[in-house]
């Protein structure tokens, strides 16, 4: 039990890498003994990852806690370091029970390869951790890369018709990014050195040698050259927009999405985008707060843009699975806003309304998944009144778009209101164009339903439609269960969030320009 | 006595001819011959430079590359050989199965 | 316990109702499911009643109650306010005064009733159980926006009701018209709310706080410390913004389109919804701001101008449409349009007053209608109406009084209401002659086209087709119950607000007995209350009272003439002004206008977008003939030419590119020496002269 | 002044015989042009004093590499390719690249000319004679270039074999 | 000068003795044994023995040896190793391959001994006789070897063309060799370098000599412009061979630049950073564009093979300039040694794939190979995310230590080219993995992996994931050997 609770996130992380070397030991004819293994694996790490939400020092919120810290490779100063704060304990846990649905979710849907797309599952989910619990930048960047290929794969194995284009697309792209954002550590990795020794309190801290400990480039974050800090967030920003993705770099998304099994689709958009977002406010935030103040405006508005352009674009599509793509596209137009609106309620709003993402479109994945699984089109004009044959499939469907559209005593309410306060607080006009985003999310999602859900049902092919069972069911009950809390009781959240966005925002206050121009932005 | 540059300009033009050889002729045997030509302006560079500064450094050096170049001279014949069994060419342009 | 504490129960009953309802009505018999919403309801009612009764024994300052269950939000700190820092806390919070008091009693009273209604009209329906949670769910709603204790809370119920809305108006969710309906409520409402969002924003970026007694409080603290003035843009800002939101859920112009097509829902839905709660909640939330109204004169004379000309212009669009329901829709915009004419002019009692008693004749007319359309087995146009009058008595006498009520006869609700509006519009400071000619003038049309409702539904021949004829029926008690008590209250609701006069006349003393429950609520702010101090002389209101019943009669003879003695009239005068009828017919065309305007624009810009983003900027990325295969299907040149023709050229670009790499590996050797022999060409050109 | 007339000679017969080594159309005669270059080499390294080289360019190049081209042109002798187009269609670009290249070479050959004055000392005239070249060029090759002599042998020990795999009669694909 | 060999100058070359030893031995027994494999057995054998004496030589301190003529340190150590590695894994890729290109003959091995001795000299080299020597050792062997199957004519032509342009190049090299000669007046590295160090270094001829060296290097590593004669001579090679070719004589040539660059011409660091960086550029992205539009597997690997070479020549642009940086010194041996693993991986795949009648070289030879065998087609698949640089893989390691040496010296521009380059490079090795992964088998056969095959991709698989995850060792001696203790 000891060891347990000191090595509790290494476990974490690797339990479904371990799972995934014993499922390689079934055959793969036995192909329910594979699905029941893999879905035992991911339901206990699930339910090893409960601990951590309650051992979680909530008043030490914004600091790291459960650390893990050794050395792996001293040549380049690279340590084995993980540990959490509020913000990584919530993508953690989203990780661990969405990983679950996930695998549940494909139990009919493959019925082909078996092993293999449960094995790379597997391996998608202890990269996914990795990267949200990593400490040192090194490792982080590691798990960033070690997650393309599976989730390659599950593309381009289990994908739909384009299934091959989708993947290198989305390979490529993402690969692309990360490459520039290896470009940028490297660069910080050897200004540690320099800034360390004219910095005597950093040097006592975090030591005088190279290092790529994230912490410590926090630490030096604010004497960072201005210039230097401009280049490296650029770097980053590519990095990470791509994963999140922003506006001009959005259109691996949809192909992706498309094209992936439901599962794949659940993933990449719960969790898989987060780790953009999730760069920008662990990296490009605290480690380059006068960049960011730079980019500020091209950050806003390429959110603002993709707010907007993700919703319009939303409404047009024929296709129920590009259509929620896209409206990822928009929502995470607005975690980025909230995020560079840089005060307390936006940057909580955005976390918030990244978990929400996380369940929201997850929700309307499998949703979508369970459509295709009965129908093999997710045409909307082939579907229409399906209300009145799957009454149970019409409630849920009805409570995800409402959660998605942000609809209070749901999450999406709780994520969206205080990023459009934080993004008012900052300059108005923001908010009013945000506003109109969500206008705009109504009459997509909207319309969508109605177009599925109601109306008569006058293809026959939609006669016959059997409701949800169980299984599909348990997936999605979690998910209604957690859009519920949020919307209710965001409380539990909040508290792990606010401790470490307040430093956030210190960090970003002491190197703000200056504090006139703050007051003229607003 | 002759200045060393003139050894210089003679080898360098005796090198371009030898490039131009191999730039141009078809025939794999000038081809060969082209590069032997080159060689021997390196030689020709070699003798003048040793003879300039009064040592035999270049002159062992220049055995090495007449060494050099008959063997060279032997692998490559042996080449043109084995590949004369299977086309009956020496136009060193219908070499040309493999390319892009 | 005191029911006061126990305020927070009382949206929550009927939200077990949706619970139980919802989840296992499916499996319930139909009585049970009836019962148990009503039960739901009638139990709010009760707590709310008590509530209420404690309230008022209270003393006249003290009358506000909070009543926080939990914190809610907690979003950290923000710069906000006067002391720079706020935090972004919201309680999950209930808050009783005079103002939510009328407003609970209200909604759960009328709610009930129209529960009552409701088990008899739906009584045939598939998915019964569905309506009623669905009505209950939006019970629960409502009565959160009218209890919440802030703007936020307030703000769950006000997407909670528009959702409410969009279900139940969708509830014959076969018919395509039922889910457009649904979808343009829900979209437009949307529109509201993001001016209502923005507002709520700006109120917490300003002072700090969202729970209304604290930013009642603040603003009056940021006048009189100097922080803030009268008019200032802040207040300005902050009022329009909120009103945006208001014109939404209330149906204004230009926000009101959505209301007449929500007619597709079922009537009782109509009544209670659309009528009588929901779309008051506009209403209700401009006078719960009453205070940054105030402090906002210019955005005041918006309101009311705005209010003013909804009156008159639905009550245009009323006068010729011949769908029951879709009369009574316009003339609930028109009525609608009254109560912010009275907020804009600063007459916030007479809003809330006229809010009330509307309730009342409003729900009456909606279910007398229901009724109508009842026996009449789902018949809506009134053209195939007539001589009802003795085939549903109950349903005629207290839809006649109903219509009394609303066209303003003296003694019944909508007199007093109206009256008291008109008159402020014309002598508060905020006032204007002209805002009362248009709202008397709108009174004179609300008069005709009720009693044209009258006249053609009940009176002259019957033009029912014969099928039905021989079945209709008056509708069972459950359904007329509602309506003789719904009548009652149509005639004696205004009686609590007896203008000053009339009291004063009657011996008794001024202010009526409602002005002064709700005087605290709507205390003026400091720097205003000399200058509504403003006198006119009683007998000049007693005139203008008598002018505008006066107005009221006339459209009563107009109707009569038109539609009851010379029943071909009405044609002519149609034919003479025909664009202008077709004009109104039509709704102005403003419906065709919004689409022609906004939405076919954003769906263009979007299936734009979506192309711009399927060619250009994918194709510039891969650069595939992928784009172009996709794009020889669209149809436009601009398409064909431009688009395409730019992804080609990007694949030809990369084409061009790949040319010198194909070139250079030509598979001869002396190509491949050349090469090298310019590449040392080119070093030695370099260490010679490029080199600097 | 003797010895810049016999470079003269030297060279002019060395650059013409290169010149017909890659202009005849007849390999055979491009051969003996390039016994002629061979020679010429040979006699200006008996001018720059470096006799030993002179003889092993005579013997090891005129005698062996020579013959053995000439033995192999006719042991694959091709009429086909007398009636074949001579040079390559690049020939003209080649042309000019290489006019570039010499041109370059020769302007920084010629600009650099001072880098290489005489150096007084063992004086040309006062140079070795045969048996001291030989000698002096056996120690440098013993002493300080053993290795590279040594491996020499390891060299040309791979050419042979090589040459011997390469062309032997029959492959087994044949067999 | 003056004294003749020592002992000890012996003892510094045994492995290089034993490897000709060997190769001698070969060439007779080949004329008692006719079971061929029995010589490859005795080959890996004489390897073995090399590779023994070259560790006993571990740890020992440079040392100058035959009068200057080759220095043992660690930088000729590390690549010693790669090279023994190297020709013990051709060696084992090779014997069940000649036997089905038929052309199983006891010279191959004699020959590939011959080579990694030649390179083993060059690695030792400190004069240029004994670099050009030992070069055209190599080179000659090499040239022997692409023509081995002598009834193919595509192995012919590769021969003829690699034959051709390389003694082509290795003129121009010794044009710049004579002139440096003649300019100091030694062949001595050490003190070429400290004439040059005090020589004016604008002098015409200095430049065209370093030009010549320069680009005679640059054909060896196949650098842009002078790579053109890789994917032809690659493609036509046995494939064993160009296993061999893309990375022992690769690193050979490396090597040999880094001799050249640090010992030589050292002081002439301004002309040659730019004609480096360029060609750097140029040979990256063109390796991967031309690499790009490839139906054969060995094209296709030949052209990243050149994209490799460019990513090389980072470590030697940013291993110089204003500041040192040890990281891009490190890079090279460290880049050269996973490339080597990862590589001759790969290459034991499309050596596998080749059967009788199958040619197994077209990218479409692959598909489907994870049905017909999983095993080969995962490790394959890590070999070609290694070399993608995608961790956790040592490929991953290595670009990493390129790219950051590049950030180090402020090549931020190379840098980010490079990067670039990587995304661009993992479009092709996708093609493979789709191939391999997504698409039906369009043959059937079994595959049968020879012992050698086995052996090589075990090792490969070995090295590759243990260096991408535990990298400090290797690492460690990556630094050593360019500490040239």
């Amino acid at each position: 039990m000891d060891f347990f609770n000191a090595h509790i996130l290494t476990i974490i992380a690797f339990w479904p890498l371990v799972g995934m070397f014993a499922l390689l030991l079934i055959p793969k004819e036995s192909k329910n003994a594979i699905r029941w293994w893999a879905n035992i694996v991911v339901l206990i790490g699930f339910l090893i990852s409960l601990p951590l939400w309650f051992q979680f020092d909530v008043s030490k919120a914004g600091e790291m806690q459960f650390v893990e810290d050794a050395v792996w490779i001293p040549a380049l100063g690279a340590h084995y370091h993980v540990g959490i704060d509020g913000i990584s304990l919530l993508l953690i846990m989203l990780t661990t029970l969405i990983g679950p649905l996930a695998v549940l979710s494909s139990w009919d849907a493959i019925t082909e390869r078996t092993k293999e797309y449960y094995a790379f599952m597997l391996m998608l989910q202890t990269g996914m951790i990795g990267v949200f619990m990593s400490l040192d930048f090194f490792m982080f960047y590691v798990f960033w890369e070690v997650m393309l290929v599976p989730m390659y794969f599950l593309i381009g194995v289990w994908g739909g018709p384009r299934k091959l284009y989708a993947a290198i697309k989305f390979f490529l792209y993402t690969l692309a990014g990360s490459v520039l954002l290896l470009l940028g550590i490297i660069t910080l990795y050897f200004q540690y050195p320099q800034i360390a020794s004219t910095h005597p309190e950093i040097a006592a801290q975090f030591g005088a040698a190279p290092t790529f400990n994230i912490l410590a480039f926090q630490a030096m974050g604010p004497f960072l050259d201005a210039n230097l800090q401009w280049w490296v967030f650029l770097a980053f920003f590519v990095g990470f927009a791509i994963k999140v993705p922003m506006f001009p770099f959005h259109t691996w998304l949809p192909d992706a999405h498309v094209e992936a099994p439901t599962a794949g689709s659940v993933i990449l958009a719960a969790v898989l985008l987060k780790m953009g977002s999730y760069g920008f406010l662990r990296f490009s935030l605290p480690i380059l707060p006068s960049g960011t103040h730079a980019f500020v405006p091209l950050m806003v508005g390429l959110s603002i843009v993709a707010i907007i352009y993700g919703a319009l674009v939303a409404m047009m599509q024929p296709d129920m699975k590009k259509l929620v793509a896209y409206s990822s596209v928009s929502h995470m137009g607005f975690v980025m806003l909230g995020m560079f609106a840089l005060n307390p309620n936006g940057l909580n709003g955005s976390i918030i309304q990244q978990i929400n993402h996380g369940i929201s479109t997850g929700a309307l994945f499998l949703i979508v998944g369970i459509i295709y699984e009965r129908r093999h089109t997710r045409e909307i004009a082939q579907l229409g009144g399906l209300s009145s044959v799957m009454p149970k499939y019409a409630i849920v469907f009805l409570i995800m778009t409402m959660s998605s559209i942000g609809l209070p005593i749901l999450n999406g309410f709780i994520g969206e209101f205080p990023i459009v306060l934080g993004a008012l607080e900052a300059n108005l006009w923001w908010a009013v164009a945000a506003g109109a985003g969500i206008v705009l999310g109504a009459a997509y999602m909207l319309w969508l339903y109605q177009r599925t859900m109601f109306g008569k049902l006058d293809n026959p092919a939609n006669q016959n439609l059997l409701d949800m069972n169980w299984r599909e069911m348990a997936t999605l009950v979690p998910l209604i269960i957690m859009a519920f809390w949020i919307g209710l009781y965001p409380k539990p959240f909040f508290d792990r969030l606010n401790a470490p966005v307040s430093r956030l925002v210190e960090t970003l206050h002491k190197s703000a320009p200056d504090m006139h121009a703050q007051e003229d932005r607003r | 006595m002759v200045a060393t540059h003139h050894y210089l300009i003679l080898a360098a033009a005796l090198f371009t001819i030898g490039v131009i050889g191999v730039l141009t002729r078809r025939n794999i045997m000038v081809i060969l011959m082209s590069i032997e030509l080159m060689m021997n302006a390196v030689n020709i560079n070699l003798i003048a430079f040793s003879d300039r500064l009064h040592q035999v450094t270049g002159q062992v050096f220049a055995i090495f590359v007449i060494t050099v170049a008959a063997a060279e001279a032997a692998v490559g014949l042996g080449i043109v050989i084995a590949m004369f069994k299977n086309k009956e060419t020496m136009n060193v342009n219908e070499l040309d199965l493999m390319k892009w | 316990m005191s029911f006061l504490d126990l305020i927070w129960l009382i949206p929550l009953f009927p939200a077990a109702g949706f619970v139980i309802n919802g989840l296992f009505g499916k499996r319930m018999r139909k009585s049970v499911v009836g019962t148990i919403a009503c039960l739901a309801v009638l139990v709010s009612f009760v707590f709310a009643l008590g509530a209420v009764t404690e309230l008022a024994r209270l003393p006249e300052h003290e009358r506000s109650h909070t009543v926080n269950v939990y914190q809610w939000i907690n979003a950290g700190a923000a710069e906000a306010g006067a002391e720079g820092h706020a935090e972004f806390n919201v309680q999950w919070g209930f808050l009783l005064d005079p103002l939510s008091s009328v407003m609970v009693l209200v909604v759960t009273g009328i709610g009930f009733l129209i529960h009552v209604y409701s088990t008899g009209y739906m009584a045939e329906e598939d998915g019964f159980y569905r309506f009623f949670a669905y009505l209950n769910l939006f019970m629960f709603s409502m009565l959160t926006l009218i209890l919440g204790s802030n703007y936020l809370m307030m703000f769950i119920g006000w997407e909670g009701v528009g959702l409410c809305s969009y279900l139940l108006i969708g509830y014959y969710f076969l018919k395509k018209s039922a889910g457009d309906a649904a979808k343009k409520a829900f979209v437009v409402n949307r529109i509201g709310d993001w001016g209502l969002s923005i507002g709520i924003m700006l109120i917490f970026v300003n002072f700090g706080s969202i729970e209304f007694t604290q930013v009642g409080e603040a603003v009056r603290e940021s006048l009189a410390m100097g922080r803030f003035h009268i008019g200032d843009m802040v207040f300005v800002s902050i009022a329009l913004a909120l009103f945006v939101g208001a014109t939404g859920k209330s149906a204004q112009i230009p926000l009101y389109v959505w209301l007449p097509d929500a007619m597709e829902g079922p009537t009782p839905v109509s009544a209670l919804i659309h009528a009588a709660t929901m779309v008051t909640a506009g209403v209700y939330m401009v006078a719960r701001s009453n205070w940054i109204f105030q402090a906002a004169p210019q955005a005041m004379a918006v309101v009311a101008v705005v209010g003013a000309l909804t009156a008159i212009f639905a009550a245009s669009i009323g006068i010729v449409q011949n769908d029951i329901k879709r009369v009574l829709a316009y003339s609930t915009v028109s009525q609608l349009g009254y109560m912010f004419l009275a907020l804009g002019v600063g007459a916030f009692t007479a809003g809330v007053f006229h809010l009330m008693t509307h309730a009342f004749f409003k729900a009456l007319l909606f279910l007398g209608s229901g009724s109508v359309i009842h026996a009449l087995h789902h018949e809506q146009d009134m053209r195939r109406m007539g001589a009802l009058k003795n085939k549903i008595p109950i349903t005629f006498w207290t839809m006649f009084i109903g219509t009394l009520a609303i066209a303003g006869i003296p003694g019944l609700a909508g007199f007093f209401s109206k009256d008291e509006i008109l008159w402020r519009a014309f002598s508060s400071p905020h006032g204007h002659i002209l805002l009362w000619a248009v709202g008397a003038l709108a009174a004179g049309m609300t008069a005709f086209y009720m009693f044209r409702l009258i006249f053609l539904t009940f009176f002259g021949e019957s033009r029912v087709d014969h099928h039905t004829e021989h079945h209709i029926h008056e509708s069972p008690k459950a359904m007329t119950i509602p309506l003789m008590v719904l009548a009652a209250g149509s005639i004696v609701a205004g009686w609590i607000g007896l203008p000053k006069w009339l009291l004063e006349m009657g011996g008794g003393e001024g202010p009526s007995f409602f002005d002064r429950w709700l005087e605290p609520v709507f205390e003026p702010l400091p720097g205003l209350a000399e200058a509504a101090a403003e006198h006119h002389g009683v007998g000049l209101e007693v005139g203008m009272a008598a002018v505008s019943v006066a107005i009221a009669l006339i459209g009563i003879y107009l109707a009569y003439s038109t539609y009851y003695r010379k029943s071909d009239r009405a044609d002519r005068v149609a034919a003479s002004v025909g664009g202008l009828y077709q004009a109104l017919l039509n709704k102005w065309y403003i419906d065709e206008l919004y689409d022609a305007l906004f939405v076919n624009r954003a769906k263009d810009f979007g299936r734009f977008l979506w192309r711009f983003d399927a060619r250009i900027v994918d194709g510039a990325v891969n650069g595939t003939a992928v784009g172009t295969k996709d794009g020889a299907r669209g149809s436009s040149w601009w398409d064909r030419w431009i688009v395409d023709g730019l992804v080609r050229a990007v694949a030809g670009l990369i084409k061009v590119a790949s040319v010198p790499v194909s070139f250079i590996q030509t598979g001869y050797t002396q190509n491949y020496a050349l090469i090298m022999i310019l590449g040392v060409l080119a070093l030695v050109g370099y260490v010679l002269w490029g080199h600097p | 002044m003797l010895e810049l007339i016999l470079f003269y000679i030297f060279a002019v017969i060395a650059v013409v015989s290169a010149v017909l080594v890659i202009t005849q159309r007849n390999v055979v005669h491009s051969a003996v042009s390039l016994a002629g270059t061979l020679l010429a080499v040979a006699g200006i390294f008996l001018t720059l004093h470096a006799e030993f080289l002179a003889g092993v360019q005579v013997i090891v190049y005129v005698g062996g590499i020579l013959v053995l081209f000439v033995f192999v042109i006719m042991l694959i002798a091709l009429e086909r390719s007398l009636t074949e187009r001579q040079f390559h269609r690049q020939g003209r670009i080649a042309l000019v690249t290489c006019a570039i290249l010499i041109v370059e070479l020769a302007y920084g050959l010629y600009k650099g000319k001072d880098t290489f004055p005489p150096i007084p000392g063992e004086t040309a005239a006062a140079g070795f004679n045969l048996s001291q070249n030989s000698q002096r060029v056996g120690e440098a090759l013993y002493q300080n270039y053993l290795l590279p002599f040594e491996i020499a042998s390891i060299l040309l020990l791979v050419a042979i074999v090589g040459a011997v795999a390469l062309a032997k009669r029959k492959t087994e694909v044949e067999e | 000068m003056g004294q003749f060999f020592q002992l000890q100058d012996l003892q510094v070359i045994i492995p290089e003795l034993e490897l000709a030893f060997f190769g001698m031995l070969l060439l007779i027994a080949d004329l008692v044994i006719p079971e061929k494999k029995t010589i490859g057995w005795f080959a890996l054998i004489g390897i073995g023995g090399s590779a023994f004496s070259l560790y006993k030589l571990f740890g020992r301190e440079a040392t100058l040896a035959y009068g200057g003529a080759i220095v043992v340190d660690s930088l000729a150590w590390f690549f010693k190793l790669l090279f023994l590695v190297a020709a013990a894994i051709t060696i084992l890729l090779s014997m069940r391959y000649l036997e089905v290109e038929r052309e199983h003959h006891g010279e191959f091995y004699s020959l590939i001994l011959f080579a990694t001795m030649g390179m083993m000299f060059m690695a030792s080299a400190m004069d240029l006789v004994t670099l050009y020597i030992g070069l055209e050792t190599m080179a000659i062997a090499t040239y022997i070897l692409v023509g081995f199957l002598r009834g193919n004519q595509r192995s012919n032509e590769a021969s003829l063309k690699y034959f051709l342009l390389g003694a082509f190049s290795s003129a121009i090299l010794l044009y710049g060799f004579s002139l440096l000669y003649g300019f100091s007046g030694s062949t001595r590295f050490l003190e070429i370098g400290n004439f040059l160090g005090s020589a004016p270094p604008d002098n015409p001829i200095l430049l065209i000599a370093v030009v010549a060296v320069v680009a005679g290097l640059f054909f060896k590593i196949a650098a842009v412009p002078f790579h053109q004669w890789t994917p032809d001579a690659y493609e036509g090679a046995p494939t064993s061979v160009t296993g061999f070719m893309s990375v022992a004589v690769k690193a050979a040539s490396f090597v040999m630049i880094w001799r050249v660059l640090f010992f030589i011409i050292g002081p002439m660091r301004p002309y040659w950073i730019p004609i480096l960086t360029v060609a750097c550029i140029l040979t990256m992205t063109l390796g991967n564009i031309a690499a790009i539009a490839q139906t054969n597997v060995k094209r296709l690997l030949a052209y990243s093979s050149i994209s490799h070479a460019g990513y090389v020549l980072i470590g030697f642009i940013a291993g110089n300039e204003t500041s040192f940086s040890r990281m891009g010194m490190a890079a090279v041996p460290l880049y050269l040694l996973v490339y080597t693993f990862t590589n001759l991986g790969v290459w034991a795949v499309v050596v596998a794939l080749r059967r009788k009648n199958i040619l197994g070289e077209r990218i479409d030879d692959m598909n489907g190979l994870f049905f017909r065998h999983p095993a080969s087609a995962i490790l394959m698949l890590i070999f070609l995310l290694s070399l993608a640089g995608i961790p956790p893989t040592a490929g991953f390691i290595a670009k990493y230590y390129l790219f950051a040496a590049a950030v180090q010296s402020h090549h931020n521009v190379l840098a980010v080219i490079a990067v670039i380059n990587a995304a661009i490079s993992a479009f092709y090795y996708l093609r493979i993995v789709v191939a391999m992964f997504m698409n039906n088998a369009t043959e059937t056969t079994g595959m049968d992996l020879s012992a050698g095959v086995r052996i090589t991709l075990a090792a490969a698989f070995v090295f590759t994931l243990g260096v991408g995850l535990y990298p400090g060792p290797i690492i460690e001696l990556a630094y050593r050997a360019i500490s040239l203790q």
